[in-house]
């Protein structure tokens, strides 16, 4: 089978044929036709059926579009809003105005960086307490000029370090997930690449939770996985599969809404196409939920959370025994 | 799953002990002491102070009045819901712990009073898979907070954890996200929770349901915080100070109320308590 | 207090304009200017770029659409509850600031439009007594929030001050408190405040109202924080960093919202209002 | 006229005649009664006109009643909450439960330290950030409960520095006063010290603003306002009496409700007594506050803030002609 290297080159060799067409008058359409099917049908059959971990590797992929990206071709205005008003401003988590097909909202978003100096002033994704608390500070803003709440979340986690215990990181996850559940206007977030823990979660309490197809979103990173239960880091694959992080997969369990489709091979190629089926979806979610009426939707959302977890339940003869 | 299926559910009964055996050897001091000795000291070494482990039964015990425990719990057990398998199948993980402890799951929520005061108390056990949060220790939580709404009483949280349960994936990640949901019933209901962290209180669980007490007290010695040093030392290779994450730290850096001696947390818990009952 | 009796009130038509001199020379490049050219040009130099000083009139006019403005101030002057005199009487130092600036206080409350959205707009004068608020400008605050309240409008501040005035004594301190209460009304009725500061703002105004913006924008150059230089040096003889308690400084703290270069805070503000204007 | 000094030394003879008298069984009664007539005489001529210098150097004499004085001696069970769960745990500023006959209530308490060690923990009094947002904690809580708030004020001022600039002090501030405003539970503060301008009134705003006879509360300390407005450090004296900060003055200008008598020469010549006196007046303000029904009580204090500060008002007549 044909891998994806293989095919990005086919991909350039009908390009250039294309060029050639052009500007020399020889006229190779048919040809070009042909080669563009066969490309089509051997994508189809290489992405038909992504392995969990392929998608691990498309989520975390260096030209996947990022929360800026997606900010640009998905909302208009985007007006930064900059600390937390207590120690900081962090660059991992940017907050800010918007809006969505002329809907004001509050956006919260995750970003990556792409060079090596834009991922130490982003620390890799990885949001701090200063993030956090910004969220928070923007979420008591939505809430009290009634703007509805988009979060975009894409970090590997948390940002473990001194600094982040020194300011009380668990604490700030903690109030963050206090206040999402009780926030009084509609909330929409959505996995845009990685979920990572506690450190995506923290903006990710919502009314619809969404994942684009090949984002991933998970209790522990494939690698920690594997380190705490293998005893060994490269057996992060097995970790992968056995972690059901995939959208397709949590839409199956129910966690989630939505698994919003990608075009074949991942986001990255085809970040225009991406970006509109993205907000197809933000428009079509934020119009449902917006028709909901606001004590019934902070109803709605406290029982999806309330009711979260599958267990078995005993009955009272198994339950009656004592035992210390 | 099935192995679930004809297996007793654990309810806890303080009264009814297996006596082992009468002596033990403290690691610290290498002294021989009574089992009985030391258990009547709350798992206290008499002689040199040092800290043993305290499973679940035992820290209820400790901290409440004698004889005033009832297990309140909710009669489930551990699903899995992802047919998760490391190195064994989950639902083996489960018995294993279960056989280990004689404990249905990481928690207990009891009825109980503490220097007379009627509470609702959840305790964890750290033995049961490192006390990790799954869909029935959160389940168990906000069933703890419930009841002590219906009460009319206080929420105490007695935190033993590693964090979230890896096996139950994203479902034990929300876990976190569920507890707050209904401490915030809680909250409007006017009625205290009292959060106790111990050793250790980390990751999912210090992240969420822990770090959202009214009151936030500390054991002497626990750990608190949310990524370990390992974490770090593999994630930023960033060099850590000796008393990361001690109570001492939180306590410096605002994370906590106060650090209590273990002896004296039973009449602190009341102290505290007093306050609560008289505003009501 | 007999003075102030036959004074007149200063109400600001930007209208009615006395012109001086037609050149001056820029402090920064050295160079000759028109003096209109600066005017029109935001107060700033058109050679380098200087940011030259801008009283409350000239604020007024960079902020809003031209014509739209309309005094709304109460017609108040100061008092002097506590008989103060230092080197002169308080009330000297009042007329003083009057005569010097043609205005009854150390703040203007208009009504405009900006970027054809209706608001309410206070502007302090740094000239007035280094901007420092009295019992006026506290009450001038309140009104313009009041205002604001029953036209249904936003309420932009416009801080440029030193702290509290110190010649009015506890009457000055407290003026934080008032001006912090009735700014709560203002976020009861979801109307928006966005707090615009500018070179200085700092001492008892940075400490209470103008830190209690929804949106807080800082002009560039701006100077924020509580204690300056000197009092810190006067105190504890602290090291500080060359950007202590600049507009980087700020941003970098989280202090403020964002950092706009004064040419561009017209339309950032119409921006802004837009996002609050739709959602209402 | 006699110095305290003297007044001091004449005090420890009497108690010198008492040793004597009660040990060796002469019988020095009389001398003794008349010496003390002789001293209360001299004292209350020495005090009884005070003038407002004097009063600072009360208000910051060493031996003066700090916080945890009061607290032991007027309140019982005082149970200390630690750490705003955000950065740390500022020692100058101390919170907590405790009972004021039998009634529980939250106190916040500003804690000047004794010995070197003990300043250099605390601060000189002077509150950090951390401070301020652990009594904003403490206020929610006390919302939540139902509990009272008590402040007791005693502060140089907020602490001036780097660390306190780069945690926004200026917005802590400035948040308490918003929060306090808004407090649904009757609120009472205390002067015992020193009132130190916004780091003071951060934990002041009340239905009840009281002060100790010799307390100062002030916009600015006496020396700053020399050095700004008489350029000279050294005339604090006429600065002091240019401000208005004592007890007396603030209660002539309706500022504060009461000011609480102290013993002869200061709170520390008989520091129970002067506790006594502050217990007094505490529990007679709660429970005038506590009979309010607590809409009113919230109104009653917005107003108390919103009419605050003198000005002359102009008639139209005079408003009326324009200039720029
Ligand atoms: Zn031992
Ligand atoms: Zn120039």
């Amino acid at each position: 089978m044909s891998d994806e290297r293989t095919l990005d080159l086919l991909e350039v060799k009908i390009k250039e044929l294309r060029e050639l067409d052009k500007t020399d008058g020889i006229n190779l359409s048919t040809e070009i036709a042909r080669l563009e099917k066969k490309l089509e049908a051997l994508r189809k059959e290489l992405y038909a059926n992504l392995s969990d971990w392929e998608r691990v590797k498309i989520a975390r992929h260096p030209k996947r579009p990022y929360s800026l990206d997606y900010i640009r071709e998905v909302f208009t205005d985007f007006y930064e809003l900059h600390g937390d008003r207590l120690a900081g401003d962090d660059r991992a988590l940017l907050v800010g105005l918007a809006r969505l097909d002329d809907r004001p909202i509050v956006l919260l978003a995750q970003q990556k960086g792409r060079s090596t100096q834009e991922n130490k002033e982003r620390y890799f994704g990885m949001t701090r307490p200063q993030g956090y608390r910004k969220a928070r500070r923007a979420m008591s803003l939505a809430e009290r000029f009634s703007f509805p709440v988009i979060s975009l979340i894409d970090t590997p986690g948390a940002y473990p370090g001194l600094e982040s215990e020194e300011l009380n990181i668990g604490g700030a996850i903690a109030e963050n997930l206090l206040a999402m559940t009780n926030l009084r206007v509609p909330t929409i977030a959505v996995v845009i690449g990685e979920g990572g823990s506690g450190g995506a979660l923290a903006i990710g309490v919502a009314d619809r939770v969404l994942m684009l197809e090949n984002a991933i979103y998970s209790v522990i990173s494939p690698e920690g996985a594997a380190t705490i239960l293998w005893k060994e880091k490269g057996r992060m694959k097995e970790a992968t599969a056995a972690l059901k992080l995939t959208a397709p997969h949590l839409l199956d369990l129910k966690v989630i809404d939505e698994a919003i489709p990608e075009p074949l091979g991942g986001a990255h190629k085809d970040p225009h196409k991406t970006a509109s089926s993205l907000k197809e979806s933000l428009l079509r979610h934020l119009a449902e939920v917006s028709d909901i009426p606001p004590k019934k939707l902070l109803a709605t959302r406290y029982q999806r959370y309330r009711s979260l977890g599958s267990y078995h339940t005993l009955n009272d003869q198994q339950s009656g025994s004592s035992l210390a | 799953m099935a192995i679930f299926k004809d297996r007793h559910y654990f309810r806890v009964n303080l009264e009814k002990k297996t006596d082992e055996s009468l002596w033990m050897k403290c690691k610290s001091c290498g002294e021989l002491v009574f089992k009985r000795r030391v258990r009547e000291n709350n798992n206290i070494c008499p002689h040199c102070g040092e800290y043993f482990f305290l499973t679940a039964q035992e820290r209820i015990e400790s901290l409440i009045d004698k004889g005033s425990f009832t297990d309140i719990s909710k009669p489930i057990v551990a699903s899995d819901p992802l047919s998760f398998q490391d190195t064994k199948p989950y639902p083996q993980r489960i018995e294993e712990a279960q056989e280990k402890t004689a404990l249905a799951s990481a928690i207990i929520i009891g009825s109980v009073t503490i220097v007379g005061i009627p509470v609702v108390m959840g305790v964890m056990d750290f033995r049961f898979i490192g006390g990790s949060m799954g869909a029935v220790m959160g389940e168990q939580i906000c069933h703890g907070m419930e009841e002590a709404i219906r009460r009319r009483q206080s929420f105490i949280l007695v935190s033993s954890s590693g964090g979230a349960r890896i096996q139950e994936g994203l479902f034990a990640l929300l876990q976190m996200a569920k507890t707050a949901a209904v401490r915030g019933r809680l909250a409007e209901e006017h009625l205290p929770f009292i959060s106790i962290m111990t050793y250790p209180t980390t990751g999912g669980v210090q992240a969420s349901i822990a770090s959202l007490g009214d009151i936030i007290i500390a054991e002497k010695g626990a750990m608190i915080g949310f990524a370990g040093r390992r974490v770090i030392q593999n994630t930023i290779a960033e060099e850590l100070p000796a008393n990361y994450q001690t109570d001492a730290f939180a306590l410096e850096h605002g994370l906590i109320d106060r650090v209590v001696n273990r002896e004296d947390l039973r009449e602190e818990l009341g102290k505290v308590l007093g306050f609560f009952v008289e505003a009501q």
